[in-house]
């Protein structure tokens, strides 16, 4: 017996499960109030789904507010509030890019977790009108060597590749660093990036009387039901009832064939507003259409084809099916836009159109089962501002000075720490993580892996491009949450400008526990803060992110993972700075101040497994005199890598790795200090023309220090030590392989039904 | 022993779906249906011990979360 | 000179070969698998992707696509095709090309750039190279390990059909470390490595690839 | 109808190797060998053609060059 709106306003006192739809008292009874009566159960399905966590920002909204609140931006050609934020990047280009986390489902079926999330994001990106253009991964797991490391890496991460490879998105980087916090709860986050002309900008609103609403792609079945009030916002609890959710499963081969067919009907202009279907399926998709445009919806969902024919109503809408997308389409064109998805074999069907007024409807079966304003659902969710508390351990974990942990003293001990921190899983060799990705289809890719940032081409004619970089260090943030988030775009926005790029908006995706805990809000209400200010003092516009909370596993939350994407533009993308060292005979210049920084660092971490102190100072006018720098070296520098986790010891090591070329230096003052110590706005770069870098860093107000000259086989530190890089590179790329690489370790990880391996 | 793995009924198989389109594109339009799964053989040294094979196809040859197991032991 | 790229449904690497055809002074040629229309090409390359999400077996249902018929009857009168990666595969299941491509041995996916050695410059895509010559260009793939029965593979030797072997490192466990073979009369190659990812220097490994679309633009003529 | 396609037994299967190693390592010692394939599940309309099926799984379900084909045709 279907739950109509007729039969809900006679039966008001009718038992519903708010609560297990993860629905509080106070806002079942909002929703009561709204309606003037119990909502059916398709309207309740709706409103859990769309006032969870995950859709409704409700613990996160009150502080996002700070990056709208940011000075405008010249750039920026369309916020935050669509799928994607879009971004001038000149000769009338436009690019829209964002991350976003996959981490729960990720969890419970790695591969196909990771595929979804990257088949997600891309359809944020397409939605916007832009053709997809590259993507990049964002990846947390526990302690390397944990068993549950080994089930999960080895399927996230040939599910990331196995969706964009798929595609033909080149994956031009990303992250992979191991922390026992992430043992129960490990993180991705994908990240997707776009292009388009300024004129073919679309954005997801249900406009025109009459004009039709579109279902296109996947049919709908029951897979990922309940996955966003359930899936995001429950933690993992061995002791708790055990979940199955359901997962979704990713078909990359119908998400092409969606990517081509609209690209076809954006370029025919077929479509007047347009959504993908992510979490909370149709009921997101129909209700935010209708609620960003001026009238009301009607939808009729026996029209929409299933997969399974069996499911209610109520699933329907909540079903998270993947590859589909939602338009809304003049009555004119309906037979045009029909005629591009029968050419790429895409599934279209006409399930409602837009009406006037201001309600959404939809009918079963010839009852009317919703009845909402549209507004309620998808705009007008519950706002919380949680309470907040610093953490009670800070100041005991900040007097916990890395300082005072025991130092290397003689050649010999620094050379076996150095040798420590760049095998260790967090500093070794990626390779075996990035080539399962596909870097090269698109024929675009000037840098990816294992460069500083990915640089794509955007124009072959003109050489335009764009920069991208993804950072989250997650030690600094547990040791201050707004100090940490700061650095993460300090670290983004220094590794774009290494390339070369001129530094133009911020994305972030960010991974936090649980918000009813004070303690976990602070954190989260802190890095928000600094990010804000961080981007102010820069510059720089958010144009979009999303929030991940709940990652934890019990009651114990992950360390605050603010994970920060920075894009740059390149006029010319031939003038880029790669960051290995190719030539013999050139000098190495460290740019910027190296202070006594060890608080949170690769270092202490490596060596003593120790986290404590004060991360690095931040300091963003150091970090913008640097990158203007860095702009305008081009020509004038052959290599350019920053220093980040592990120091100078890190770039060093992959500077001379890179090619295979190493170097003679001399470290002046105190040798540990020089080389492990994370002060941030450095980075070393090599030339032919020193006098010239020198002269163009004293008028940028930019510290030099020579270091030495490259070539030959070692790396040598006069005096103390001396690397070969034959030793060098067995210990940096022995580690990855040595854990993962063994083919029994891949048994499982790939499931049954969608192997696209070739 | 042979183990099939195949996705559970409520789980899109977009690899059956491909092959049920190419059936169908090659004038086969009888086939109504198509699901693609996995087919393990083992073979077992001396007696099988059948709670061990059950575990080994639901736990390794298995993701439980998506995929349903068949096992046929058989004696030759 | 009329170089055609057929797209199937999920190719990806269409648009890098055009550019590399272009790049060589050829007319690239979009061709679409669902029509019977050649557009009167001088050669066709099928390129590299994922067609039809490689569901059943990589290049399988693309092999049975109506252009493919067309494809393989122009092909047997000496029309120059090459198969990059998943046109290797097509290539192999439409029986154009010997043997077959599997599942990698280490069971990933692998994208690296790949030493070369090219067997045979006598080839309708390979005159531009010398025999014995080493080139650089990227291999990306998940089923690129080909295979073969035994005595079909010494009877493709002792025909000299193997036109590339991968050199430095085998990245797929394919027999004989075959990368690339070709047909009886030397007019179909195919080969799981990219020469189209290899044309430019900003973006590719080399320009090593470049070679490949230079020697068709002569074979054509000559034919 | 049910299809079983195998890879040949002179062409090398990783796949059942990583499986078969994977058992090794967890105690399971007495699986002699493993050999991974495809399961195939067709629903037909109507009542199949035998001669029909038997061209869909040889031809196109399997690659006669390196694959075998089991069809298991039942009637329910
Ligand atoms: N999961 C991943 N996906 C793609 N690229 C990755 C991934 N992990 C690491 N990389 C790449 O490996 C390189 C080194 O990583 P990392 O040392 O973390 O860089 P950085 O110190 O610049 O943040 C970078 O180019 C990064 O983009
Ligand atoms: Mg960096």
């Amino acid at each position: 017996m279907i739950d109509t709106v007729e039969l809900a306003a006679k039966s008001p006192d009718d038992e519903q499960p708010w609560a297990e739809l993860g629905l509080k008292s106070d806002e079942y009874d909002r929703i009561k109030s709204i309606l003037g009566r119990r909502p059916t159960t398709a309207e309740l399905a709706m409103y859990s789904v769309m006032w969870s966590e995950h859709c409704s920002y409700k613990s996160s909204k009150v502080h996002l507010r700070q990056f709208g609140d940011l000075p405008h931006s010249d750039a920026l050609l369309v916020g935050i509030g669509e799928n994607a934020g879009v971004v001038d990047v000149g000769d009338g280009y436009a690019v829209t890019f964002k991350v976003e986390s996959h981490n729960h489902p990720s969890y419970v079926e790695p591969y196909q977790g990771a595929a979804t999330g990257v088949g997600g994001i891309v359809r944020d990106i397409l939605t916007m009108g832009a053709r997809p253009i590259a993507v990049m991964d964002s990846l947390r797991f526990g302690r390397a060597d944990a068993p549950d490391t080994a089930r999960v890496l080895p399927g996230v991460v040939a599910g990331v590749g196995g969706y964009g490879n798929c595609l033909g998105l080149p994956n031009i980087g990303g992250e992979l660093l191991f922390d026992d916090c992430y043992a129960g709860n490990p993180l991705v986050n994908a990240l997707c990036v776009g292009v388009m002309r300024h004129e073919d900008v679309r954005l997801a609103k249900a406009e025109g009387l009459g004009n039709k609403v579109i279902l296109f792609g996947a049919r709908t079945g029951g897979d990922g039901i309940g996955g966003v009030s359930v899936l995001a916002s429950e933690t993992f609890d061995e002791h708790g009832p055990a979940k199955r959710p359901s997962v979704q499963v990713g078909d990359p081969f119908t998400e092409k064939l969606l990517i081509e067919a609209c690209l076809e009907i954006f370029a025919a202009d077929l479509v007047t507003g347009i959504q993908d279907l992510g979490g909370a399926g149709l009921s997101c998709a129909t209700s935010e259409l209708a609620s960003a445009g001026t009238g009301g919806m009607h939808v009729d969902l026996d029209t929409v084809p299933l997969r399974d024919s069996t499911l209610t109503p109520a699933e329907i809408l909540m079903s998270e099916s993947q590859e589909r997308m939602c338009a809304i389409v003049e009555p004119a064109k309906v037979d045009a836009f029909l005629a591009v998805c029968r050419k790429w074999d895409v599934l279209a069907t006409v399930i409602g159109e837009v009406t006037d007024g201001d309600r959404l409807t939809v009918d079963w079966h010839g009852e009317r089962i919703v009845d909402v304003p549209p507004r309620t659902v998808a705009h007008e969710g519950p706002v919380y501002e949680r309470p907040m508390t610093r953490p009670a351990d800070l100041d005991a974990l900040q007097a916990d000075d890395a300082a005072r942990l025991p130092r290397p003293s003689t050649g010999a001990e620094l050379q076996a720490h150095w040798l420590a921190v760049v095998s260790s899983p967090d500093g070794a060799d990626k390779t075996w993580v990035t080539e399962q990705y596909d870097r090269y289809v698109r024929g675009n890719t000037v840098l990816a892996q294992p460069e500083d940032a990915g640089v794509v081409r955007i124009d072959e004619q003109s050489h335009r491009g764009i920069a991208l970089a993804l950072d989250g260090n997650a030690r600094y943030a547990r040791l201050d949450p707004y100090a940490g988030a700061q650095l993460n775009l300090a670290e983004a926005y220094r590794n774009v400008a290494v390339s070369g790029a001129k530094p133009l908006a911020v994305t972030n995706c960010l991974n936090f526990g649980s918000p009813e805990e004070p303690e976990v809000m602070w954190q989260f209400a802190e890095a928000v803060r600094g990010l804000a200010d961080g981007c102010r003092e820069l510059g720089l516009p958010v144009t979009g992110g999303n929030v991940s909370l709940y990652n934890q596993t019990g009651d114990v939350p992950i360390n605050p993972t603010p994970v920060i994407g920075v894009l740059g533009v390149h006029e010319d993308v031939r003038r880029r700075i790669p960051g290995g060292w190719r030539a013999d005979g050139e000098t190495v210049l460290l740019l910027g101040e190296t202070r006594a920084e060890f608080g949170g660092s690769a270092w202490a971490s490596v060596v003593h497994g120790h986290l404590g102190g004060k991360p690095p100072v931040v300091d963003l006018a150091a970090e913008r005199r640097l990158g203007e720098l860095l702009a305008g070296l081009p020509g004038l520098v052959s290599s350019a890598h920053d220093l980040a986790d592990g120091g100078l010891a890190q770039t060093l090591a992959e500077s001379a790795l890179r090619y295979g070329v190493g170097a003679r230096l001399h470290l002046d003052g105190d040798l540990f200090t020089a080389l492990f110590s994370e002060s941030a706005a450095r980075a070393v770069v090599t030339t032919g023309d020193s006098d010239a870098v020198r002269t163009a860093a004293a008028a940028a107000g930019v510290p030099v220090t020579e270091l030495g000259t490259t070539g030959g086989d070692t790396l040598t530190v006069d005096g103390l030590l001396e690397l070969g890089i034959t030793e060098l590179r067995a210990a940096w790329s022995a580690t990855l392989p040595a854990l993962f690489g063994a083919p029994e370790i891949a048994v499982g990880s790939v499931p049954a039904g969608t192997v696209p391996t070739s | 022993m042979v183990v099939d793995v195949v996705l559970k009924p409520e789980i899109s198989d977009p690899q059956g779906q491909a092959v049920l389109g190419a059936l169908g594109r090659l004038g086969h339009g009888s086939i109504a249906s198509v699901r693609q799964g996995k087919h393990f053989v083992l073979e077992v040294d001396g007696t099988p011990d059948e709670a061990e094979l059950k575990q080994i196809g639901e736990t390794l040859l298995a993701n439980p979360v998506i995929e349903d197991v068949e096992l046929h032991l058989s004696t030759d | 000179m009329r170089i055609g790229v057929l797209t199937f449904p999920g190719s990806l690497d269409d648009v890098d070969a055009a550019r590399a055809v272009r790049l060589a002074g050829g007319e690239p040629v979009a061709l679409w698998h669902a029509d019977h229309d050649l557009k009167d090409v001088d050669a066709v390359i099928l390129p590299g992707g994922f067609s039809y999400g490689d569901y059943l077996r990589a290049g399988a249902i693309a092999a049975r696509a109506p252009l493919m018929q067309d494809v393989v009857a122009r092909a047997n009168d000496g029309m120059p095709v090459l198969g990059i990666c998943n046109g290797f595969q097509v290539l192999c299941e439409a029986g154009l090309l010997p043997g077959a491509l599997t599942r990698n041995s280490h069971l990933h996916f692998r994208n690296r750039d790949q030493v070369l050695t090219v067997e045979r410059s006598d080839t309708a895509w390979t005159g531009d190279y010398a025999t014995g010559q080493r080139i650089v260009i990227p291999v990306k793939n998940g089923e690129g390990r080909y295979v073969a029965a035994d005595a079909d593979l010494d009877r493709l030797e002792g025909e000299g059909r193997v036109v590339f072997r991968y050199t430095d490192g085998n990245p797929n466990g394919s027999s004989r470390d075959i990368a690339g073979v070709t047909s009886e009369n030397g007019r179909v190659v195919g080969l799981m490595p990219h020469p189209e990812h290899a044309v430019e220097d900003l973006t590719g490994p080399s320009t090593d690839g470049l070679g490949f679309f230079t020697s068709v633009l002569k074979a054509a003529v000559a034919a």
